[in-house]
């Protein structure tokens, strides 16, 4: 078989035009648009689970409902990581498209000693999309029930939550100021969460953005 | 809908949750009789008051919690 | 077209946008009308008074008043039924027609109801039709078709009427009602630093003092500017329908422009409760004939929509702001002919005429012509939100009305406004005031140390108890319940409050009380010689405003699941089928066909929805112990087991295979519609039993796209595809896992098992490669004649192999040994969930057994479901059927009485058409490949 | 004797008591009003076409009576036979009708399996498209299934047994059971005490606590149970439709409200005060089935307690307090039986025998294991 051919698929169809970036299939759609929708799915998403106080916590330093964009070297590049205290006991590491081999190697290594350590790839369990923009709490307040404004969800505030009736993980992440969210759910339902976003944005005029890795 | 306190995530909408009841002990297997295994099985309390009951967080950090709920009321302690 | 000839000169608080006229269409007519207007008051404005027909007795009814409440103008607008037409504003060309009038408004043959009126008292049908017994099915027939209400299609609906969303909003201070007093506490409140969220069922902010004299339009002018200034966001044209437990707060906003309606569901933290008070009839005879109105519809009328309500007017008082509708009236040109002041004990005895006013009778038979009635004997509180959270209506005999019995509210309610006293604008705003800073202290939107703001008590006046005269009337409008069916309850021992509403169904109807259910108290109280408090209310109870079914459902949407292969599907004609949240293939339309080629070649299915956890730690062999029926302690890496999961009471809950991936790793599969619910058996088992036990649990259901390559040929298949691993039979016998590469995919895991009976492999692939996994399997396999198959060939396989599906071979009930796996279950473990049940089943012998079953004809496929007859008495049923394209027959599985288990019983299937055919059980449970020869190779 | 419950089931088994077996020195305490509890608050749906065979003899016996009920009480109850339909979103389901459907005809109860199409005949507005989110495949369809009106049931039996010469005893509260050498002797009440050597517990969701009185635990727990009703509209809809998985059930009354019932709310509570998640939910439900009713507007909605078994079916019966006897356990389908319940209930008071017709549903079964089969068919409801 050739190898070359191998191009990993995001659930959520990409808009047109359609071009493979970094071996993933995504759409090459940007848009301008103050509300917009990206699809993330491809950024590598290693969860990490062990105590929820204890060595490895320790030396993750990102509490349950926290995030915490570093720079790690993987590889033989420095690339942009985000550490995601997503559960007691529980952390999603974003890194950029193909890294979660090296991602990994570095989180299983962090274990700390006497800690039941596990480490699972979930890059293709999990789909993942950005909505940004300044009406995007607008757009979530639809179909969340969790509290958006700033003193309960300030930039680099994370939760799990029901998301247009998914689990659903939420990470506040502003861009330039701007309101940004990654909302992350079950691979298999990124299409019908996709959907929603671009339903409940409509009367706010989202428009598809195409994902640029290593965007992170 | 209700609010369910939990201890790791903060109160949260009820539909988040899963709910488990009054938690009865597991009789010993080994040694249970039929009665007993069976009223573990069966019988719970059904008290109009404050109960303790057990909640798993569905949608949140999935973790059982045991939460107080006034049963007449819906006012919910944390136990 | 119509003339509006009862429209006023400008008025000071009119809401009507002169500068922009309209039309709309009433009935088929066209009638001119101004933007700004209701359907009521344009109506009304070209002399208009009769709206609709009454539920019973199909009286004409006119406006009441004038607002949401009002029962007398209940029309349908286009596909929208029982619209409020005193409440929704009139558009270009809107289409309004009068509600359940044949052949028309003004002449309707229902009204020959009225004529038999006097046989229509209270509790009628009960009483009636029950001889000759035959009769009352004809009877109720003819009865349905006097129901009253709109229309409603079975058509798809316009787009504007289809849309609907929610939106979820947590504001420290939610404020309901937005007149003087809800004003005034959302400013405060604002000011005190919290979020407030205001919200007004009109479609402008200010209560009363919209229709208010020159200083009450002043005194609404400074509000609106301060509330303007204060940051609140203010929702009008918007209800607050509920006030929920823990203070979840629902209201419907209208008036959008993307959405018909939005639900909009309030967290609030504290909630203030201002909704004014609603203004309640007068019950006395023809007090529902068109012309008798309340004061504030007069008012509201004159002064908000400019309408002239009447030519000349008799006006009974006992109130300011009855004597206020008196000045309206003079101003508005309308001759007031009689001022009646109940306050001084006179009183109305009747109105005359039918179809509208012509005059009324006095105390002393004294008549006056006129075409107006105006009564303003008092104020009903609309409770519901209070009453919701928890307080009780508490009756003060001085004041004539309700009141909210503060001590029993929570923390995070507080009334303001007229449900809870009277007094001047000024006190009216004071109290206000203290209430919106004490909501946003409470809300904890203020620094701790501010101490609770002191509210003070608002004044309350002394009215008249008035709520009828010294003749019968209507006492519920929409339900056309009259104070004589009342006292024909009470007299015939439905004499609690409760009791006789539901036998005279008075308060049931769309005004739920709001009008009606002081009086209806009021009257049963003196029938029974009690007093009002000693009778008690009936209970009000939400929406508080009627709220469509659109808006609470918001944009009907469900979570959908695909797995990653579906476009393949989608694009090869697979029938879907839908499996809780998953679509999924269930065939390419030729089952039978692709049974054939798993059988004979090989065959490829999509199996993704399977469930799959990663469990990982040194204790997950004592947690499969636990939780399978069999044993476990020595699964060697590299090896994969079936097992059965039973409940604490014996009963089949799932099955899988767990293969063990390393030291300390192992995955476990689980049936697809089990795989939320095993993963929480799992959590459970370890959280709250066994917390020390070192084992995580990751879902990778979705992880992974599952494909299942089956038949003959299917190790030849993936040979082509596999480059590292040993695909031989030696190297990787059945019942083993490999992981490895397939397709230049790493990181798939490979499990030898095979549900269909045939040699076969299920590859876990990362999920994003599914896809070309999937359509490199098929082109490689082109020349071995490779198919996919859906569920329905899957189906026919594993029945072919006798293999159970948990829950349809077994039910609620089945415990383990009927599922007949006694080969499976290992009672000599010392623990498994269970256990303790199973062993009492093993004693006392299963009642019924799963059997396989051939019918002695080959053709006939009971369908499953049918039912096993001996000696007339069900002794089974058949739960699994199928024609089986390998055998040439049919084959079952079926549940069967112990007694007729035995291999070679001849049993009897009663068929749904209704024949008995003999049927044999086999000697297995598969009918092809018993030994399972095949799977093995 | 004392009855302890002033719904159906408690004066209906007065009402057979006195008429049956002559037995007329019985006082009914209710604590609020006649029909306060489930009897007031209930959809009003009856049927027979239960799963097992012992269920469907016993609901048959029960709609056998109510047909003839108005001619006996001389009170029009006003049953109104609808037909009444469980639809089938998914296989499984069409399974568990086909299921049901064979069981009923082995009884001789009218049941039928049927296609789209016929449900399309049945019921106009009903989505029967492919492209529903959840298809409808087919449905059980048993045309002797229909509503009656409740309150007039319970006023019926309230009258017939009064005329009788039973007392109702209504603002009357048990608060006590007088218990001595495993016998009862007596009871206290509110407004009194009574001394009687039987007692009838009748009161469904409150059901624990008085037997709890008597020092009887019974493995029942109390759900509330939703209800909500439309504003009138011209009748469009005459059968009685139910969706197991959609959870909503739906008929239209004479009147013109679309009454619509739900599954049990999600936790254990004695809370009547309904829930915003319910008509949420409901509405969702109700406009998949039939999508161009979203401008139908909804009027009230309530609630009421359910008296939960762990297998779906009653508990009926002596209990092993001598004189205590339970007639409980009914769940979220209990209006339909009360006529066949106050019969076998009055039977085995005045007999001390257990009827046959009743027999699966005694107490012991939980400790014996012998639970019911309706489990087998627990999705579907009502
Ligand atoms: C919303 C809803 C819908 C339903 N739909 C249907 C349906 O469509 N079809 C169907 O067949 N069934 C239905 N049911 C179930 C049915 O309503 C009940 O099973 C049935 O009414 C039970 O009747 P009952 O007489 O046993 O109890 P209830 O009618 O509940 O009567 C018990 C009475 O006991 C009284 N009580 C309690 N404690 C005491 C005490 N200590 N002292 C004195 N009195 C006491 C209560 O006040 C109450 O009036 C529904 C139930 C609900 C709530
Ligand atoms: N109501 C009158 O006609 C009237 C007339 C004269 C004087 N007063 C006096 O004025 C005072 C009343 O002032 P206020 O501010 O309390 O009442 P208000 O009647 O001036 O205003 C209440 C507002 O609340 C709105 N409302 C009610 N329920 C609502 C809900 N559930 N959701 C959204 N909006 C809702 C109403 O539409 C109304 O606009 C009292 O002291 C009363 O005696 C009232
Ligand atoms: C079958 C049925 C139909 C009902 N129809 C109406 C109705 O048309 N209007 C109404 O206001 N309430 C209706 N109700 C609800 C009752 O008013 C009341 O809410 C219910 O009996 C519960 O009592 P409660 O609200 O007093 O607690 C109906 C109830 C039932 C059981
Ligand atoms: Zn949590």
């Amino acid at each position: 078989m050739a190898e070359t051919g191998v191009v990993a698929r995001s659930p959520i169809a990409p808009a047109a035009p359609e071009i493979i970036l970094a071996g993933w299939a995504v759409s090459a759609r940007r848009s301008g648009a103050a509300l917009t929708v990206t699809d993330c799915t491809p950024l590598t998403k290693v969860a990490i689970k062990a105590a929820p106080v204890g060595a490895t916590a320790e030396r993750l330093e990102v509490p349950f409902g926290r995030v915490s964009r570093q720079t790690w070297t993987l590889g033989d590049r420095d690339c942009s990581v985000m550490v995601v205290g997503s559960g007691p006991g529980e952390w999603l590491v974003l890194g950029p498209p193909g890294s979660q081999v090296s991602l990994i190697h570095q989180l299983s290594a962090l274990a700390g000693d006497g800690d039941l350590v596990a480490v699972v790839d979930l890059s293709h369990g999990r789909a993942l999309v950005r909505l940004t923009g300044s009406w995007a709490a607008e757009v979530l307040a639809k179909e969340t029930a969790m509290d958006l404004g700033d003193s309960v969800c300030p930039d680099g505030a994370a939760f799990r939550s029901a998301v247009a009736g998914l689990a659903a993980d939420v990470i506040r992440d502003d861009r330039d100021g701007t309101r940004s969210y990654l909302v992350g759910c079950e691979r298999s339902s990124g299409q019908y969460l996709f959907d929603s976003l671009l339903e409940s944005g409509a009367e706010f005029g989202i428009e598809v953005d195409g994902f640029v890795p290593p965007d992170i | 809908m209700i609010l369910i306190p939990c201890p790791w995530c903060g109160s949260r909408d009820a539909g988040e949750f899963a709910y488990g009841g009054e938690p009865t002990p597991r009789p010993d297997p080994r040694t249970a009789t039929r009665e007993q295994w069976r009223g573990y099985l069966y019988l719970r309390n059904n008290v109009a008051g404050w109960t303790t009951e057990r909640w798993y967080h569905r949608m949140g950090c999935r973790r059982y919690l045991t939460v107080q709920r006034n049963t007449v009321t819906n006012e919910v302690r944390q136990p | 077209m119509k003339r509006q000839t009862r429209r006023l000169d400008r008025q000071p608080g009119e809401v009507i946008d002169r500068g922009s006229p309209l039309e709309f269409g009433w009935n088929g007519r066209s009638y001119p009308a101004y933007a700004g207007d209701t359907i009521a008051s344009a109506l009304a404005a070209c002399g208009e008074r009769v709206f609709s027909r009454s539920f019973k007795y199909h009286r004409r009814r006119g406006l009441l008043t004038a607002s949401y409440t009002d029962p007398g103008c209940i029309v349908q607008v286009g596909d929208e039924p029982n619209v409020r037409g005193a409440h929704r504003l009139v558009t270009p060309g809107m289409d309004v027609r009068s509600q359940d009038t044949w052949p028309s408004l003004a002449f309707d043959v229902k009204a020959a109801n009225e004529l038999v009126g006097r046989f229509l008292p209270a509790g009628f049908y009960y009483k009636t039709f029950i001889r000759p017994r035959p009769l009352w099915p004809t009877y109720e027939r003819v009865l349905r078709r006097f129901s009253h209400g709109g229309v409603v299609s079975p058509d798809p609906l316009s787009p504007e009427l289809s849309s609907y969303d929610k939106r979820q909003v947590h504001p420290d201070v939610l404020v309901a009602g937005g007149g003087p007093a809800g004003m005034t506490a959302a400013v405060a409140a604002a000011r005190a630093g919290a979020r407030v969220m205001l919200v007004e069922e009109e479609h402008s902010l200010g209560g009363h003092l919209r229709w208010g004299d020159k200083a009450d339009l002043a005194a609404l002018h400074d509000l609106r500017s301060l509330l303007a200034a204060s940051g609140v966001e203010v929702l009008t044209n918007s209800v607050v329908f509920g006030r929920y437990d823990h203070n979840h707060v629902a209201i419907v906003q209208r008036g959008l422009p993307h959405v018909y309606e939005r639900l909009v569901k309030a967290r609030a933290k504290t909630l203030v409760v201002s909704p004014g008070l609603i203004e309640r009839p007068y019950v006395f005879a023809g007090n529902d004939v068109p012309g008798v109105m309340l004061s504030t519809a007069v008012r509201r009328l004159i002064n908000l929509y400019a309408v002239k309500p009447g030519d000349r007017a008799v006006v009974l008082t006992a109130n300011p702001q009855g004597d206020a509708a008196v000045v309206d009236l003079e101003r508005a040109g309308v001759e007031v002919a009689h001022v009646v002041d109940a306050r001084g004990g006179d009183d109305l005895v009747r109105v005359l005429g039918r179809g509208g006013v012509k005059g009324v009778e006095l105390v002393g038979g004294h008549r006056i012509e006129c075409d107006l009635v105006v009564t303003a004997v008092g104020w009903t509180a609309p409770l519901t939100l209070l009453t919701m959270a928890g307080t009780v209506a508490a009756y003060d005999s001085r004041a004539a009305r309700y009141f909210p019995g503060t001590a029993t509210l929570p923390d995070d309610v507080l009334p303001a406004g007229g449900v809870v006293g009277d007094g001047t604008l000024d006190e009216l705003v004071a109290h206000a005031d203290a209430v919106g800073r004490e909501a946003a202290r409470r809300a904890g939107s203020m620094s701790r140390r501010e101490p609770a703001a002191e509210i003070p008590a608002l004044p309350v006046d002394a009215h008249p108890e008035l709520f009828h005269g010294p003749t019968h009337g209507i006492v519920d409008f929409s339900e056309d319940v009259s104070s004589r069916d009342l006292l024909t309850a009470v007299e015939e021992g439905y004499s609690s409050a409760e009791l006789a509403k539901r036998y005279t169904t008075a308060t049931m109807g769309p005004t739920q009380g709001k009008l009606e259910s002081v009086n209806v108290v009021a009257i049963i109280a003196e029938a029974t010689g009690r007093t009002i408090s000693q009778t008690g209310t009936t209970t009000w109870r939400p929406p508080y405003a009627p709220v469509t079914l659109g808006a609470l459902a918001g944009r009907h949407r469900e979570p959908v699941r695909y797995s990653p292969m579906h476009p393949w599907h989608e694009r090869h004609g697979a029938a879907p089928l839908v499996a809780g949240a998953w679509i999924r293939p269930d065939h390419y339309g030729d089952p039978a066909g692709e049974v054939l080629a798993v059988r004979e070649r090989v065959g490829i299915i999509d199996v993704t929805p399977i469930g799959k956890l990663d469990l990982r730690g040194p204790d997950v062999p004592k947690l499969l112990n636990l939780l399978y029926v069999n044993r476990w302690s020595k699964l060697e890496v590299g090896r994969v087991r079936y097992g059965v999961m039973c409940a604490e009471d014996g009963v089949v809950l799932d099955d899988g295979v767990t293969g063990r991936l390393g030291d300390q790793h192992y995955l476990m599969s689980t049936t697809s519609s089990g795989a939320a619910s095993v993963w929480e058996w799992v959590e459970s088992w370890l959280q709250t039993e066994h917390p020390g036990w070192q084992v995580h649990v990751t879902p990778v259901t979705t992880s992974y796209a599952s494909i299942n390559v089956a038949g003959p040929r299917s190790r030849e298949l993936l040979g082509r595809v596999v480059a590292e691993i040993d695909l031989t039979p030696q190297a990787f016998p059945y019942m083993h896992v490999r992981t490895g590469r397939v397709a230049g995919v790493d990181g798939c895991v490979l499990w030898r098992i095979g549900f269909t009976g045939e040699l076969s492999f299920e590859l876990h692939v990362p999920a994003s490669y599914g896809l070309h996994v999937w359509e490199t399997l098929l082109d490689s396999g082109n020349d071995l004649g490779v198919r996919a198959f859906g569920i329905e060939a899957q189906r026919i396989l594993r029945l072919e192999k006798g293999h159970l599906i948990v829950g349809q071979d077994t039910d609620g009930l089945t415990q383990a040994f009927s599922a007949g796996l006694d080969g499976l279950i290992r009672l000599d473990k010392d623990d498994f969930v269970g256990r303790s049940e199973l062993v009492w089943q093993a004693e006392a012998a299963a009642e019924s057994r799963l059997v396989g079953l051939h019918p002695n004809d080959a053709s006939v496929v009971p369908e499953e479901g049918s039912q096993l007859i001996e000696a007339g008495v069900i002794c089974g049923r058949v739960t699994s059927s199928r024609w089986s394209p390998t055998l040439h027959r049919s084959i079952c599985l079926a549940q069967v009485a112990t007694e007729f288990a035995e291999p070679g019983t001849l049993v009897t299937v009663r068929l749904p058409d209704g024949r008995s055919v003999p049927a044999t059980v086999t000697e297995h449970l598969a009918s092809v490949d018993p030994e399972g020869a095949r799977l093995r190779g | 004797m004392v009855i302890v419950g002033g719904g159906v089931h408690g004066l209906a088994t007065a009402y057979y008591l006195a008429r049956n077996h002559g037995i007329t020195n019985v006082a009914v305490l209710e604590k609020s009003y006649i029909g306060s509890g489930g009897s007031g608050r209930n959809t009003a749906i009856l049927r027979s076409n239960y799963l097992t065979p012992d269920g469907v003899r016993f609901y048959d016996r029960s709609l056998k009576l109510y047909e003839r009920l108005a001619a006996e009480l001389n009170y029009n109850v006003m049953f109104s036979r609808r037909g009444h339909l469980t639809l089938a979103h998914n296989d499984s389901s069409l399974r568990t009708m086909r299921w049901r459907a064979e069981v009923n005809k082995a009884s001789g109860v009218d049941s039928e399996v049927i296609g789209p199409a016929d449900i399309k005949k049945l019921v106009p507005f009903m989505d029967t498209s492919e492209r529903a989110r959840y298809p409808i495949l087919g449905a059980l369809y048993h045309p002797p299934g229909g509503i009656i009106r409740h309150d007039a049931v319970v006023w019926g039996y309230a009258r017939a047994a009064d005329a009788m010469g039973v007392h109702v005893h209504q603002d009357t509260e048990l608060t006590g059971i007088d218990v001595e050498q495993g016998r009862v002797t007596g009871v206290r009440t509110s407004r009194g005490s009574i001394a009687t050597r039987v007692v009838v517990n009748c009161t469904a969701g409150w059901s624990t606590l008085v037997a709890n009185l008597a020092g009887v635990r019974l493995p029942v727990q109390t759900f509330p149970l939703q209800a909500a009703v439309t504003e009138p509209v011209r009748p469009f809809l005459d059968t009685v439709v139910v969706s197991g998985t959609l959870h909503v059930y739906v008929s239209q009354t004479d009147r013109g409200e679309l009454v619509f019932g739900a599954s049990v709310d999600p936790f254990a509570s004695y809370s009547t005060r309904g829930t915003l998640e319910f008509v949420e939910g409901l509405a969702g439900h109700v406009l998949q089935l039939m999508p161009s009713l979203s401008t139908l507007r909804l009027l009230r909605q309530w609630a009421g307690l359910c008296d939960m078994t762990p297998d779906f079916a009653p508990i009926m019966g002596h209990t092993e307090v001598d004189g205590f006897l339970v007639d409980v356990g009914w769940g979220t389908y209990g209006f339909k039986a009360g006529p066949v319940a106050g019969e076998t209930m009055a039977e085995c008071v005045a007999t001390g025998r257990t009827p046959e017709l009743i027999s699966a549903f005694g107490l012991r079964r939980f400790a014996d294991g012998s639970l019911v089969g309706e489990k087998g068919a627990a999705a579907v409801g009502h």
